[in-house]
């Protein structure tokens, strides 16, 4: 049946009411704002949570820029970016009534430190003074002096040195306020107090069935970022992801009104909605700030050659890589570490290229020089069951360099295992399947953790694959942090990005790229670069 | 000995009436499983206590600094000697423990299985969640494969030898040869996706809703269904042909007897004990083992929630998962010891 | 107008021919007798009478009329109309022939309601008269047990009852008696008797056992290697047989009456002492005594008879005498040097695998002695197969291509083969006719002369016991109640279960068979 | 127990081939069932096929994992391009979605995986679960106590969490067909076991195994000469099931990421990741599942017929008394 009035499909105008329903295969795990670890303050939990800035809830490109949400700007910085002043907006209320307050905002963030609630981001223990051996505020009743409160709307923070992209850090959960006498440690998450526009009813099994109701006290007025259109949101996990598809492309009954935050399409599907206007038509595309790359640890042998880096870099064959991901609507090649998006500061360039299929003949080439003539045997460390780390991925890998004489032997891991493995620099493989994400559209995540010598951990979790402890590199770091114009940055990061390639640490293989079906119920869908998937506090089921 | 014999002494007056020392039985039995469910947790705790994976840093988090990964062992009493945790596991069973939620002292009364690494929760309280869920799957198949699997197997010895015979034996072995997240895949896509016969299974519980229960499950049902049937169809078909051998058999055609009623009713019953203990075992293992079917149909039991505990390491809920599970296997095969025993009056409970 | 009229019935299995052109008639409410030699085909007639041939690939021939239906052209509905209804069956085996599962009264409300239409409440009423009237005391509470629970006798009334159930023309009684003992026996004979008597069903009683046939039925048919020898009345036959062979079979049949030959006074030593045996069943409050003190010593080359009557124990002490029980209470002692024992079990079915030929059975006790030479070892069993009277050709066959009696032997045979120092005989030729049964005897009397072995013979037939032991123990309920030679328990007998036992064995003289059920049945049966 | 067994005398105990009279019945018997034949022919040929995979594969010209991307549509989730999914000179049963491996040369090398695990670990559960069932049945009271509580909580341990656990534990370098199997062996004997146990109990109560006593053979012989070929029917029927469970066993492992390794094939895994793929390209689900189908099935009627065989009462006792149809035949 054809559309029956203009106000049918996603086109349509929105309006309130309705239950939208959320089928996820992840469960929405810690629900404590202390907790959770998300890009930009998150999808469900920022439905809850207000921070003091949040990310701009808008299509592509503009959805990569940092708005307010609770403060009335994205601060002020001072002390050449050292200190950050915030001021909250007026009238923000919890759910129960009661005002928000800038001791709450404070409360928040020092809870993030106990052991008891760990899980979040690294940043406020790199970044905050005394932020390093500081024990959460169960322990360490004082709390913490570089967080100063001067007043109920105003929130001082002290950082150990220049950070020009704090007001990014500031979209992550961890700037929730949560009022001290409301706090009851681990249970917190059961019922977390809402200062968004939904709160909490249930939440069944540590995030397996959340249902989550309107706030009456969250106001429009001071919200410029939620829509907040459906009465109530049913966020279902467990599901497995082919049954989510499924769900969504029959659509009938609650599924109508449904969306999903985690699951992509895959190849199979893909290949069937191809053909499926009314399906395609329910697709959203979307780009999120994520490579995925063959690393290297170049003080394993022979990966200390970087002509065998080199030749490595010109055998890949990235088609087929990306078609072990699910085609080229499901991945796009990729030749720099940078995400292709401007606010990465994304430069292109391709030191070594391979063409869309591998340049087997002059990896060979680089590969004599490297003094292999006859080919060369390695292996490649990978994940048994990781869709971005695994398997397929390993063997397209595999397949590709057998045309340029290097035999690849493939290493398998259970998930933890080979997590422990790449992220202890002691027991690091030489060669192996990696993937980073940003914490926030910019370089400074991006680049930062994998290529600042001071950021490689000697005796816990390593990001610094290469190990590289490049002085100017260092230094250049240093110096864009200090940087609060966000978009002098980004071109500084992408021409640093562009000056690591050289040395072939990595070979950068392809971006995702996420294609998300949705119910025919659904309205007003948002897609922003920083998240690239709907929006739900966007979306509309009415 | 705590087991069955079928004393197959002809030529003897016996009056034993098959439930006499039942509670003598119940008791040993009793006894037999504390030990064998102890002997399971140290299992699972020697196993998970080798498998690879920092167990504080998955807990804690990708990024957590090292710092902070000390912390959290401390929390979770990773750095006590496996045995100091082993005996703090059992005495939680026995008396209780009190666990810190950093703002205040919560107490888990025994019997207590910890809590788990991941989420802060009760195990007992997560097991409590799960149960029904895993119990109704588990349940509601049985009745199903059990009914189509001794169908098929009946059909199967009164058709045997012919073509027929043959087909029914492939239609029911394709459902075995097939795993059980392709049958349930397929199902749903035609009977929930094109047909839209039946909603895509969520769990709705019993106490919810009955009927809406029943529509849910009968798609998981079924599909579990379809893979176990050839098991039974096949057990009851050797055993019908093995009772069929029997001299009652013949009495009972010579008194000319339709051939449904010697098998239906006669050979049948003879079937009954090689059945009841593999449904027994089945139903049990159900409980831990319905991992496939669970995570394919969304329904958040026990299986599920093990695999996923194992992928985290979070090793107190795999313990109390795995006890819990084997808790019904040994109670599933005691029931069926006893049903047998009802079944066959000739049998004495040793 | 005959009730069975059977015509050149021939029978074939896979290899054999078990009846060969055979012709017989039996009129409404007449009674005949069907007797030979173990293996002869008896068991088989019945069978085909039935159609119970169909479908197991034996080739029937012949033309068959049963009570007015045709069996060899009958479709499978009207031969299950006249089975059980208009001729029944009554086997061979009454142990085995009710289904374990479910309560004696419902098995034969079941049969009942398939040929009545009764309902279910008539059909229940029918099965309790019927179990009634086979003698069955507390048939309303006996009905609701299950097979098990009743003793040897009463599930041979049972199958009987069940016969009856649907007044039938023709009852098949294949050995009915077989396995019990002679009180019961003659309990059973009894019951036929009078049921023909009210009933007017004609009787086909299948039998080895010419004193059973002498007390039951009219007419006998003598059967050899499937082929009828001779035919006649019950009288004429006994009396006056035509056929040399019916004069061997009741020469062979021995009486209890009958003069012994002195036996050699027992010279041999102590093989074996039991002091005091005792054997409990299970624990606690459903545990069973089965023999009770029990003390006997066993000579070298004397044999010792064990009669009583079923459940009394004998099997149980048998089998703790040769080792494969051990006593609750009680020692066995042996002599300087551990004598090597032997069994022969009661159930022939049981005790041979039936997935090993019986050449290959009797072989294994050679072999276990060390003989691994495979002609040598087919010499030998060969041998031991002529001697209990089988065919050394039937090396390679399987234990159920043989009939109840064969297997017996077979099992006498693999007792044989290692000569041993002991056999313990338990029931030995319950099923074997009497001519094979008087060879078995002479075979093992030959052996034990031969190597001086010890035999402890278990027996229900009084007679056969005495012919053979030197002593005789007569147990009842787990104790030896009388114990002594022949001559004193036989001669003078104290006991009154042993008088009781003497009074019940049959008679090969019909008119004394009928004086004898006339004053058994004044006094109340004691089952 | 309560039967006492005899002192066994000085009697060497040696392996005596079955008798050749024995064996020809067995095989008269085996031959007079034509769908066993056949299916023993399937068996048979699926062994080979997986043995002469390398053979087969280079027949065709192709092998199991070599990249064919111009196969494949990247546009389309790499839905193979071509009628049927490929089938061509050069791909006989088409190509691979995504990766345009050769489907054939994957199918017959993962024959060998899969009928090699499938037979392996059917192997390793009816060989322990014959030795502790007989053990625990024949044993005295505190064998079959150890014995039976061990079977116990093997049965209560979940296979697919032990599994999980235990093949994180073994180094990746171990070959993994050979560790699936292995630990699919060791940890799913329990149920075998018990059969064992229960029939053995029964069994031993028969007087024929009493006659093997008085004549003297220790207990290992009475097992193996008595036991054994009466515990074959039910132990032979449920490896007839267990190769199949264990196939797919193999195949819900792969599914939990802990098969057998990419890119070694097996039909579990193939039939695993395919199952998206029925809509969109349904000749890759086909096949390998009609090969694991044809191949239980055969396995089953092969197994009914050898147990069949096995029982020499088996041809008088299989048809007593139905109908007439047969007896044209007989
Ligand atoms: N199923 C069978 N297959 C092959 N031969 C058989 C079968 N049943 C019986 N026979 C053979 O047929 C012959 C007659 O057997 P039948 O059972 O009728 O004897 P019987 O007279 O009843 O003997 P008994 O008194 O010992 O019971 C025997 O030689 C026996 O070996
Ligand atoms: N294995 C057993 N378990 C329990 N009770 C038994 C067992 N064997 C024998 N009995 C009991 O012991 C008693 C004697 O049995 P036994 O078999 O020795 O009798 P029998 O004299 O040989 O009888 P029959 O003449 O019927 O063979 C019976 O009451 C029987 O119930
Ligand atoms: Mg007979
Ligand atoms: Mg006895």
């Amino acid at each position: 049946a054809g559309p029956k009035d203009k106000d049918e499909g996603a086109k349509g105008t929105p309006h309130k009411g309705g239950t939208l329903t959320i089928l996820n295969t992840e469960a929405q795990t810690d629900f404590d704002p202390a907790r959770l670890y998300t890009s930009g303050g998150g999808n469900v939990p920022s439905l809850v949570f207000r921070t003091l800035t949040t990310r701009n809830r808008a299509n592509g490109a503009a959805g990569s820029k940092v708005v307010p949400d609770l403060a009335t700007d994205l601060g002020t910085p001072s002390k050449n970016a050292t200190v950050w002043t915030y001021t909250l907006k007026k009238g923000i209320k919890y759910e129960d009534g009661s005002p928000i307050t800038s001791a709450d905002i404070k409360y928040g963030i020092e809870r993030s430190f106990a052991a008891e609630l760990s899980g979040g981001a690294p940043y406020l223990r790199d970044w905050l003074v005394g932020g390093a051996g500081y024990p959460g505020p169960y322990k360490d009743k004082k709390g913490l002096d570089s967080i100063e409160t001067p007043d109920a709307r105003t929130i001082v923070f002290h950082l150990n040195k220049p950070e020009g992209e704090f007001p990014f850090l500031a979209t992550q959960t961890q700037f929730t306020p949560v009022p001290r006498s409301k706090d009851d440690g681990t249970k917190y998450e059961n019922h977390p107090l809402s200062s968004g526009p939904y709160r909490v009813i249930s939440n069944e099994n540590d995030g397996e069935h959340l249902v989550l109701e309107r706030n009456r006290y969250w106001s429009a007025a001071n919200d410029t970022q939620r829509k907040s259109y459906p009465d109530r949101i049913d966020v279902r996990s467990g599901l497995d992801s082919a049954v989510i598809n499924q769900r969504l492309s029959a659509s009938q009954g609650t599924d109508a009104a449904a969306v999903t935050t985690d699951t992509n399409l895959g190849p199979a599907e893909l290949a069937k909605i191809s053909g499926d206007k009314s399906l395609a038509a329910r697709v959203g595309t979307g780009h999120f700030g994520y490579t995925n790359y063959l690393a290297f640890n170049p003080k394993v042998k022979p990966f200390d050659n970087p002509k065998v880096r080199e030749a490595i870099a010109y055998a890949i064959d990235r088609s087929s890589v990306i078609n072990a991901v699910g085609g080229t609507s499901l991945a796009e090649p990729a030749t720099t570490f940078l995400p292709n998006q401007e606010a990465f500061g994304y430069t292109p360039y391709d030191p070594f290229p391979a063409g869309k299929s591998g340049n087997p003949k002059k990896a060979r080439e680089v590969l004599a020089e490297a003094g292999y003539k006859h080919g060369i045997t390695l292996t490649l460390t990978h994940a048994n069951q990781d869709p971005e780390a695994g398997p397929e991925i390993a063997t397209a890998v595999q397949d590709a360099l057998k045309k340029a004489g290097i035999t690849v032997k493939l290493r398998g891991l259970e998930i933890n295992q080979y997590r422990d493995a790449y992220k202890d620099v002691k027991a690091e493989p030489g060669f192996f399947l990696a993937r980073w994400g940003a914490d926030w559209p910019s370089g400074g995540p991006f680049l930062a953790p994998i290529f600042d010598g001071r950021q490689v951990v000697k005796d816990g979790a390593n990001f610094n694959h290469a190990q590289l402890d490049d002085p100017a590199v260092n230094k250049e770091i240093d110096a864009i942090n200090k940087l609060t114009d966000l978009n002098a940055a980004a071109k500084r990061w992408g021409a640093l990005d562009k000056r690591i390639s050289a040395q072939a640490l990595d070979v950068p293989l392809f971006h995702p790229v996420y294609k998300r079906l949705y119910g025919k119920d659904v309205k007003n869908i948002v897609i922003s670069n920083w998240t690239g998937v709907l929006d739900v506090s966007q979306v509309a089921v009415k | 000995m705590s087991t069955l014999t079928l004393r197959r002494r002809p030529l003897v007056l016996r009056r034993l009436p098959g439930l006499q020392g039942l509670g003598g039985f119940l008791l040993r039995r009793m006894v037999s499983a504390v030990a064998t469910l102890l002997a399971i947790t140290v299992i699972v705790y020697a196993v998970f206590y080798i498998v690879p994976g920092n167990v504080a840093q998955i807990t804690c988090g990708e990024r957590c600094s090292p710092a902070q990964v000390h912390q959290v062992a401390a929390q979770l009493h990773l750095d006590d000697p496996v045995y100091q945790r082993y005996w703090d596991f059992l005495r939680g069973i026995v008396a209780g423990r009190s666990f810190s939620t950093g703002t205040s002292i919560e107490h888990c009364a025994a019997p207590c299985l910890g809590l788990s690494y991941r989420s802060d929760q009760q195990v007992t309280e997560l097991i409590t969640a799960k149960l029904p869920v895993t119990g109704s799957l588990a349940l509601g198949s049985l009745v199903i494969y059990l009914l189509l699997g001794v169908g098929t197997g009946l059909l199967a010895a009164w058709r045997r030898g012919r073509v027929s015979e043959r087909l029914l034996t492939g239609l029911t072995l394709a459902g075995t040869a097939t795993p059980v997240f392709v049958i349930g895949l397929l199902l749903m896509i035609v009977v929930c996706g094109q047909l839209q016969w039946l909603p895509f299974p969520q769990y709705v519980p019993l106490t919810e809703d009955p009927e809406q229960w029943a529509w849910n499950l009968l798609l998981p049902w079924t599909s579990l269904a379809l893979i176990e049937a050839a098991k039974y169809a096949r057990v009851t078909r050797a055993a019908i042909l093995e009772t069929l051998a029997e001299d009652h058999v013949r009495t009972f055609r010579a008194y000319g007897l339709s051939e449904r009623s010697v098998l239906g009713r006669h050979a049948l019953r003879g079937a009954l004990a090689p059945v009841i203990a593999l449904a027994a075992n089945d139903f049990g293992s159900m409980f831990g083992g319905a991992v496939l079917t669970e995570t394919l149909f969304g329904l958040p039991g026990i299986g599920q929630a093990l695999v996923s505990a194992v992928n985290v390491a979070d090793l107190p809920v795999v313990v109390g998962m795995v006890l819990v599970t084997g808790f019904f296997v040994v109670l599933a095969n005691l029931v069926a010891d006893v049903l047998y025993a009802v079944a066959d009056r000739r049998v004495v409970l040793v | 107008m005959s009730l069975v009229e059977v015509h050149g019935l021939t029978v074939e299995y896979d290899t054999t021919r078990a009846v060969d052109d055979l012709s017989f008639s039996l009129n409404k409410g007449a009674a005949l007798g069907l007797v030979g030699e173990s293996g002869s085909g008896k068991s088989t007639v019945a069978a085909a009478l039935l159609g119970l041939h169909r479908g197991t690939g034996a080739r029937v021939t012949g033309s068959l009329l049963v009570a007015g239906t045709d069996v060899q052209r009958a479709t499978d509905e009207e031969l299950r109309g006249l089975r059980g209804a208009r001729a029944a069956m009554v086997f061979q085996d009454p142990l085995s022939s009710l289904d374990p599962y479910y309560a004696v009264g419902n098995q034969i409300a079941e049969v009942y309601r398939r040929h009545t239409r009764a309902g279910r409440r008539a059909a229940r009423e029918r099965a309790l008269q019927v179990l009634d009237q086979v003698g069955i005391p507390d048939a309303a509470r006996r009905a609701r047990m299950r097979p098990h629970e009743f003793s040897g006798g009463m599930r041979q009334r049972a199958l009987i009852a069940m016969a009856m159930a649907c007044e039938p023309e023709l009852l098949i009684a294949d050995e009915p008696t077989t396995a019990l003992d002679v009180t019961v026996q003659a309990q059973i004979l009894d019951l036929l008797h009078s049921l023909r008597e009210d009933t007017g069903m004609g009787l086909l009683l299948v039998t080895h056992d010419v004193g059973v046939a002498a007390e039951s039925v009219d007419d006998v048919l003598v059967m050899r290697s499937g082929r009828a020898v001779e035919r006649g009345p019950i009288n004429t036959v006994l009396r006056t047989p035509a056929e040399s062979y019916t004069r061997e079979l009741l020469g062979a049949v021995p009486r209890v009456d009958a003069p012994t030959a002195p036996r050699a006074a027992i010279t041999g030593d102590a093989l074996l002492t039991a002091t005091g045996l005792r054997r409990d069943f299970g624990r606690g409050r459903r545990s069973v005594t089965a023999v009770d003190g029990v003390s006997l010593t066993l000579h070298r080359g004397e044999t010792l008879g064990i009669v009583g009557e079923s459940g009394s124990g004998k099997t149980t002490l048998g089998r703790m005498l040769v080792g494969l029980l051990g006593p609750t209470a009680g020692t066995l002692a042996h002599g300087a040097e551990r004598p090597r024992v032997q069994m022969v079990f009661q159930d022939p079915v049981a005790s041979l695998n039936p997935r090993r030929s019986i050449g290959e059975s009797i072989a294994d006790p050679l072999r276990a002695q060390g003989e691994r030479e495979g002609a040598r070892l087919r010499a030998r069993v060969g041998d031991l197969l002529q001697r209990v009277g089988l065919d050394p050709a039937h090396y390679d066959r399987y234990p159920h291509e043989f009939s109840g009696g064969q297997r017996q032997r077979v099992g006498i045979a693999r007792a044989l083969a290692p000569s041993p120092d002991l056999i313990v005989c338990d029931e030995p030729v319950s099923s074997l006719d009497v001519t094979t049964q008087a060879q078995v005897i002479a075979l093992l009397a030959e052996i034990q002369q031969d190597l001086g072995l010890a035999l402890v013979f278990i027996a229900h037939d009084l007679a056969v016991v005495r012919q053979v032991s030197d002593r005789v123990a007569v147990m009842k309920e787990g104790s030896v109640v009388e114990y002594g030679t022949v001559e004193e328990v036989y001669g003078a007998p104290r006991d009154p279960y042993t008088q009781r036992l003497l009074a019940a064995v049959p008679t090969l003289d019909p008119v004394v068979a009928t004086e004898r059920r006339t004053a058994r049945r004044a006094l109340t049966p004691t089952w | 127990m309560s039967e006492a067994l005899l002192p066994t005398g000085p009697v060497a105990d040696e392996l005596q081939p079955l008798p050749a009279s024995g064996g020809r019945q067995f095989l008269r018997r085996l031959r007079s069932q034509p769908a066993t034949l056949v299916a023993a022919g399937i068996v048979v040929l699926l062994i080979v096929v997986a043995l002469a995979a390398p053979l087969l594969t280079a027949l065709e010209g192709q092998d199991p994992t070599t990249y064919h991307p111009h196969l494949v549509d990247s546009a389309r989730g790499g839905v193979p391009v071509g009628p049927l999914g490929g089938i061509s000179a050069e791909h006989w049963l088409g190509v691979e979605p995504q990766t345009g491996r050769d489907l054939f040369a994957r199918l017959v090398y993962g024959a060998r995986v899969s009928l090699g695990v499938a037979f392996a670990a059917t192997f390793v559960q009816l060989v322990i679960g014959l030795a502790v069932g007989l053990g625990a049945g024949l044993g005295s009271g505190w064998l079959d106590q150890i014995l039976s509580r061990i079977t116990d909580i093997i049965i209560a341990l979940p296979l697919m969490i032990m599994a999980l656990a235990v093949l994180a534990i073994v180094p990746p370098s171990f070959p993994r067909p050979v560790l699936v199997a292995v630990i699919i062996g060791l940890i799913a004997w329990g149920s075998t076991a018990k059969i064992v146990r229960a029939h053995t109990i029964t069994l031993k109560q028969l007087d024929h195994v009493a006659a093997a006593r008085l004549s003297g053979w220790n207990t290992w012989h009475i097992a193996r000469r008595e036991l054994l070929p009466a515990l074959a029917a039910p132990v032979i029927t449920y490896g007839a099931l267990l190769i199949p469970l264990n196939i797919t066993v193999e195949a819900a492992l792969s599914f939990l990421g802990v098969g057998v390794k990419p890119p070694t094939p097996s039909w579990g895994q193939m039939i695993t990741s395919a199952n998206v793929w029925y809509q969109a390209a349904p000749q890759y689900l086909l096949f390998p599942a009609g090969a694991l189908f044809v191949t239980v099935l055969s396995m089953t009627v092969f197994g009914d017929g050898i147990r069949t065989a096995l029982d020499p009462r088996a041809a008088s006792r299989l048809r007593i008394g139905t109908g007439r149809r047969r007896e044209a035949k007989a």
